[in-house]
């Protein structure tokens, strides 16, 4: 019993580990500003979400009962993480930080600064 | 066995937070560095969960939960600073 | 006993004068004069026993740590000194009921005069050093409030403020001396102190203590070189120089010496240094009285000659010595006083004082001119009259007197020479004043006084006579028990007959008689050689070394205070590296025995994370919003240090505190420039201040690596042993923070609430002009409350105010508690704001964050009063267990209480400040896309 | 691992001063913030370092020491309301004087100075 526990915990912390590393080179090695801001807000908190688990996981048979605690960490951040984002986006676009050559439309950045519908010119 | 892979994890955490400095030093623009913050934030959630995990503790979970609440804070707080320079108007 | 009420009476009498004042001025002269004859009554009630040598002590404990007591005596010095002062003091409120103008304020004017009674009384009557030093100040002080009663001449106040700077300074030799005697003894109670001569005159701090307390005495009761202030005090109304100068200001520091007498006297120091300044300034005093045209100016120089004399015979090394002082002080008391009123009266009626224009007032005031002439006649040393018999003492003492060894001879002619002055000036004063022709160029014809003013001087001239008649009748006994007092032992044999026989005093009194005859007769090519010297004004020469001392002062003070806080903080950080660095410098290692942890690979990244921070903040200090990212990265490592370091409840406030730092500063960004211009910065401070930081960041490195490595036996062990029994709490940290140190943590939340409302107070109609684009010229974004943001920020709030709610409760046992649950809910609150905005949040929050820290700090504080009631000390907790159904045991305790008002102190503060920072800005601004 | 920690606190230390000696109120906020940083850690080591056992009762024998945490907790929360006073102290100070060099008047630049010898 123990032994499969620990096989998943220890398989989620890793896999959790590894994609938060992936989300943190993502937002080292990714040309311009909107590519860095999609790489952690996305691997890092679904990172942090199997380390959770694997804590709850863990405190829950350690303890001998439900532990849902980290389960709120989990919520809270699955709920902010996209308005984090949100905000970082917007900040880029009233920043008007230099996009990738090959975006595709790329004008529509600029409409968006000026709060413009796409269609609206 | 389980505290190889915390260890483990532990150490790619680490490297992730030294990559998330790098970002944040280099820039190169602000919002950048407003990412990396953030980055770091959630970075330094999974290690201090690691940390309870690797010591067999739940004393620290607190501090996790509160680095959840207080990094999505900061950062909003960057942003509005960013968009309207006033973040209280 | 009843004297110890003397003190007190006229104390109660201060304000009596000031509530009479309004009913007419005979009224208020006599409310005013009832509590001194009280205490008057007193003491004579106490007289007989004391003047059969008794000395009577009373105390109670006040400071009993600084050795200060209240405590009194009454002794046979003491009743002399509280007669003449109540007496007198009497005598001169009638006179002034009279003196004083209906324009001058009397009530003031008693209040002053009871106000510096009192302190005469305290002085006089004092048995604690300590406390005679305090009354001594106090006469200080209301003999300048005295002097400068007409306080628009401006002589008056030049003169009040002369005698206060060289009295006041005196008194601080004073206490000086005060204290060294006081270590020297062990005690400041004056019934030890005077028994304990020895030990005091054997000891090396002899001479430091006796030159203080000369130096208090000379400056208080005008002695050379300190004499210049008192004729210059006579710009007061004469009634003030009638009390004052005659009885018993000056007097305070005779009595001084004489209080002390068994203490310091009988060293050859004493002798010398007594007698000599005694001499002099019997001289000088004389010599210049002679020469001033000014009539209180005459009597002001014979005053002080005459302090000379008895300073002279207290310096003289034989016994009698001492009972010749006290008989001169009773004696000159009286005539002096009775001259001064005198010469009040002439003033009054005739407008001048002047004695070239005041003459042959003979034949308009005979009767005020007969007294003056009787007291003078005294003062001069005439007999049948007091001032003879004590002069008559003092010429026997100046002869078998040894001081000066084969030139104690000189000591007795100057003496006869300083007698013949004084006869001369006693002349003057009666020849020019009421004979001499006629009054020229007077404003108004002179007349006699009002009845009742003359009635002082009339006593006053009585006693004279009586004394000089029949002294052993009369004085004899006061004087006994007086001198007993001040020799401190049997008296030898003396007698105060006024015939000795024929003997060298009697020839001496002839010569000086003679003697002044001629200088008197003789006076107009005296007046002439005088005239020839530069007439010196001790007034403009004191204001001159006044104001150098003012320059000089300002001089230091601006090179030290150049207004410029770089400097400041340099030269502080620059002392604090100079007194810690050289006992750094003897510890021979830092690393201590206490064994290390290793290092781990997380501790490595977390120490290079720190390192770069920090460095990164001060890299990009220009770039200040850069700085700030910086900065809030250290803070993050920082809390996760502590969170290591298991210390779980530091980790949660550092976060908290770290957030809302970084907000307060990114509100207070928006109104600074986004850039420090970098050119401002000299090269040479550069350097400077980087070698100063990093010196100090090296010695604090090292300071903190020998804490760490050093062993430590810390008193937490008796925290961790009692936190659960005594506390009734599992978390030490908030048990020691609300339970063990609560004092402490309720002064902290109070200095924060301080801090908060002071902000509030700055932040107050501050105008701050705001910037319609960023630093990069950009305009601002178009909507100020962006909807994700704001609806999933209200959506949180419950999770916030759960989690803080939940820190807070399981605070005492697990790692949470007040502080941190507080800064929890007023960031959520912030987050509101920064949503939402101050219109949104002002409509919802109504009540104001001041509440908040009023609440909470008043909940703390009744938490600790609480335990009052069960006869605890101030904030002892409580707690105990309780079990209901279904719920099960819990625990309840004050200390939860007391965290509520922390919690709720947090809030006010934290919000009171942010939430007004935020309320700055102007509702609209320049954005882009304004459509 | 004590020599890491302390040479951190020595560093951060340092920075805080230099900041604080800067010409400019808000780098000298910046300074005053790093500086109680760094003081806070130095107190908190005062106790010594304890890994893994929090001062919170479960029975074991070694506890970290809770005293210094109880008095650093402090230290944080009133640091923090003397920041804010500094920081309202220089807004105070830009909105009178119209600058915000700690003085109040923007010193000359060196150079322009030394033209005007």
């Amino acid at each position: 019993m123990t032994n499969i526990l620990e096989i998943v915990v220890s398989f989620l912390l890793v896999l959790g580990a590894i994609i938060m590393l992936i989300g943190s080179i993502g937002l080292a090695k990714l040309p311009d500003y909107f590519t860095r801001l999609h790489a952690p807000t996305k691997a890092s908190t679904l990172g942090v979400g199997c380390i959770l688990i694997a804590s709850m996981v863990y405190f829950s048979f350690d303890l001998g009962r439900l532990n849902l605690k980290e389960f709120l960490i989990t919520m809270f951040l699955f709920i902010t993480a996209p308005i984090a984002a949100h905000m970082l986006a917007k900040a880029g676009l009233q920043y008007k930080v230099k996009l990738k050559e090959d975006t595709y439309n790329k004008d529509l950045s600029a409409k968006a600064y000026l709060h413009k519908a796409p269609d609206e010119d | 066995m389980l505290s190889y892979a915390t260890l483990f994890a532990s150490g790619l955490i680490c490297i992730a937070l030294a990559l998330n400095a790098w970002r944040l030093i280099v820039g190169p623009t602000t919002p950048d560095r407003i990412i990396a913050v953030d980055t770091m934030y959630i970075n330094s959630i999974a290690l201090i969960i690691l940390l309870g995990l690797y010591q067999g503790t739940t004393s620290y979970y607190e501090s996790a939960l509160l680095i959840a609440l207080l990094g999505f804070v900061s950062t909003a707080a960057f942003c509005k600073y960013l968009l309207r320079g006033d973040i209280i108007e | 006993m009843h004297y110890f009420w003397v003190p007190f009476l006229p104390m109660l009498g201060i304000i009596i004068p000031l509530l009479t004042n309004k009913f007419n001025r005979s009224t208020c002269a006599l409310a005013t004069a009832l509590l001194p004859a009280l205490a008057l009554g007193l003491i004579l009630f106490d007289l007989p026993a004391v003047l059969d040598g008794q000395a009577f002590t009373q105390s109670i404990e006040w400071i009993p740590l600084l050795g200060l007591n209240l405590s009194f005596r009454l002794d046979g010095l003491s009743v002399l000194f509280s007669l003449l002062i109540l007496g007198i003091g009497l005598l001169v409120i009638l006179y002034a009921r009279y003196y004083l103008s209906e324009k001058d304020h009397m009530g003031r004017f008693y209040c002053y005069l009871i106000m510096f009674m009192t302190a005469m009384l305290g002085i006089v009557m004092s048995n604690n050093m300590l406390q005679l030093w305090f009354y001594w100040e106090l006469t200080s002080i209301s003999s300048f409030l005295l002097i400068s009663f007409w306080s628009h001449s401006s002589d008056a106040r030049k003169g009040a403020r002369m005698a206060l700077t060289i009295t006041g300074a005196g008194g601080l030799a004073l206490l000086a001396g005060i204290v060294l005697l006081g270590e020297v003894v062990g005690s400041y109670q004056l019934n030890v102190v005077l028994n304990s001569a020895e030990l005091v005159q054997q000891h090396p701090y002899y001479l430091a203590i006796l030159s203080l307390f000369l130096l208090g005495a000379f400056t208080k009761s005008a002695q050379f070189p300190f004499h210049f202030w008192l004729p210059h005090a006579m710009a007061a109304p004469t009634p003030v120089s009638a009390y004052l100068h005659s009885a018993t200001m000056v007097k305070a520091g005779i009595f001084l010496l004489a209080r002390f007498y068994p203490v310091l006297a009988g060293t050859e120091v004493w002798f010398v240094v007594v007698s000599l300044t005694g001499l002099f300034t019997l001289l000088l005093g004389a010599y210049t009285a002679l020469f001033k045209h000014d009539l209180k100016g005459l009597l002001a120089y014979s005053t002080i000659s005459h302090l000379g004399l008895i300073v002279l015979l207290l310096g003289l090394n034989t016994e009698l010595a001492a009972i010749a002082a006290v008989f001169h002080i009773i004696n000159h008391a009286i005539f002096k006083a009775s001259l001064f009123m005198a010469a009040g009266i002439i003033d009054h009626e005739s407008g001048s004082r002047d004695m070239r224009k005041l003459n042959g007032l003979w034949k308009y005031m005979p009767i005020t001119a007969t007294l003056a002439m009787v007291a003078s006649a005294s003062m001069a040393g005439v007999p049948l009259l007091n001032g003879f018999l004590s002069k008559e003492m003092f010429f026997t003492e100046t002869l078998d007197q040894s001081i000066l060894g084969s030139l104690s001879w000189l000591i007795p002619v100057l003496a006869t020479i300083g007698g013949a002055f004084a006869v001369a000036y006693s002349l003057r004063f009666i020849h020019d004043v009421f004979f001499n022709g006629e009054p020229k160029g007077l404003t108004k014809t002179p007349h006699e006084p009002p009845r009742y003013m003359r009635v002082p001087v009339e006593i006053l001239v009585a006693l004279c006579l009586v004394v000089g008649i029949f002294p052993a009748y009369t004085v004899g006994p006061l004087l006994d028990s007086a001198s007993l007092a001040v020799l401190n032992h049997p008296l030898p044999e003396f007698s105060l007959a006024i015939w000795h026989g024929f003997n060298i005093p009697l020839l001496m009194s002839g010569l000086a008689i003679a003697g002044g005859l001629a200088i008197y007769l003789n006076r107009k090519p005296l007046f002439r050689f005088e005239g020839l010297f530069p007439a010196i004004d001790a007034k403009i020469k004191f204001e001159g070394a006044i104001q150098a001392c003012v320059r000089w002062a300002q001089k230091v003070n601006q090179t030290l205070e150049s207004g410029s806080l770089q400097r400041y903080a340099f030269w502080l950080c620059f002392f604090a590296l100079a007194l810690i660095a050289p006992p750094l410098l003897d510890l021979d290692t830092t690393r201590g025995s206490q064994a290390e942890y290793p290092l781990n690979g997380a501790v490595a990244i977390a120490a290079v994370l720190l390192v770069a921070g920090s460095l990164a903040t001060v890299i990009w200090s220009h770039y200040r919003l850069i700085a700030l990212l910086m900065l809030s990265l250290v803070g993050l490592v920082v809390s996760i240090t502590f969170a290591y370091f298991s210390a779980p409840d530091l980790a949660l406030t550092q976060l908290s505190v770290e957030i809302v730092t970084v907000i307060l500063l990114l509100l207070a960004l928006y109104f600074f420039p986004q850039h420090t211009p970098t050119s401002k910065s000299r090269p040479s401070h550069f350097v400077r201040d980087l070698a100063v930081a990093s010196l100090i960041g090296c010695i604090i490195g090292s300071i903190c690596f020998a804490l760490m490595t050093s062993p430590l036996d810390s008193i937490s062990e008796f925290f961790i042993a009692n936190a659960k029994t005594g506390g009734g709490g599992t978390n030490v940290v908030n048990v020691i923070l609300v339970d063990f140190r609560g004092f402490d943590t309720f002064g902290e939340i109070t200095v924060l609430g301080i801090a908060a409302l002071g902000i509030y107070k700055l932040i107050a109609r501050m105008r701050l002009s705001m910037r319609t684009k960023d630093h990069d010229g950009r305009l601002w974004a178009t909507d100020k409350y962006p909807v994700l943001l704001s609806v999933i920020s209200q959506s949180l709030l419950p999770l916030f105010l759960l989690i803080s709610a939940y820190i807070f409760m399981r605070g005492h046992n697990l790692p949470g508690g007040g502080f941190i649950a507080g800064l929890i809910t007023s960031i959520a609150l912030i987050q509101q704001y920064l949503a939402h905005g101050v219109d949104w949040m002002t409509k919802r929050v109504s009540v104001s964050y001041h509440y908040f820290i009023a609440i909470g700090l008043v909940t703390a504080a009744i938490t600790g009063l609480g335990s009052w009631a069960f006869g605890q000390p101030f904030l002892t907790s409580w707690f105990d267990y309780f079990s209901l159904p279904w719920i099960g045991k819990f625990e309840l305790t004050s200390a939860l209480v007391f965290d509520l008002g922390v919690y709720l102190t947090v809030i006010g503060a934290t919000l009171l400040i942010l939430a007004n920072l935020g309320k700055l800005t102007t509702k609209e601004r320049l954005t882009v896309g304004v459509r | 691992m004590e020599l890491v920690y302390s040479v951190c606190v020595g560093f951060m230390s340092a920075c805080g001063i230099f900041l604080m000696l800067r010409g400019h109120t808000f780098t000298l906020v910046i300074g005053l913030t790093l500086l109680s940083y760094s003081v806070n850690l130095f107190l908190f080591a005062s106790g010594g370092l304890t890994i893994g056992s929090p001062a919170v009762l479960n029975g074991s024998e070694n506890y970290a020491d809770p005293l210094p945490q109880a008095l650093v907790l402090t230290a944080i929360v009133i640091g923090f309301a003397m920041t804010a006073f500094a920081v309202i102290l220089a807004m105070r100070g830009r909105a009178d004087l119209g600058n915000d060099h700690v003085d109040g008047d923007d010193p000359v630049d060196p150079l322009a100075r030394e033209d005007k010898a």
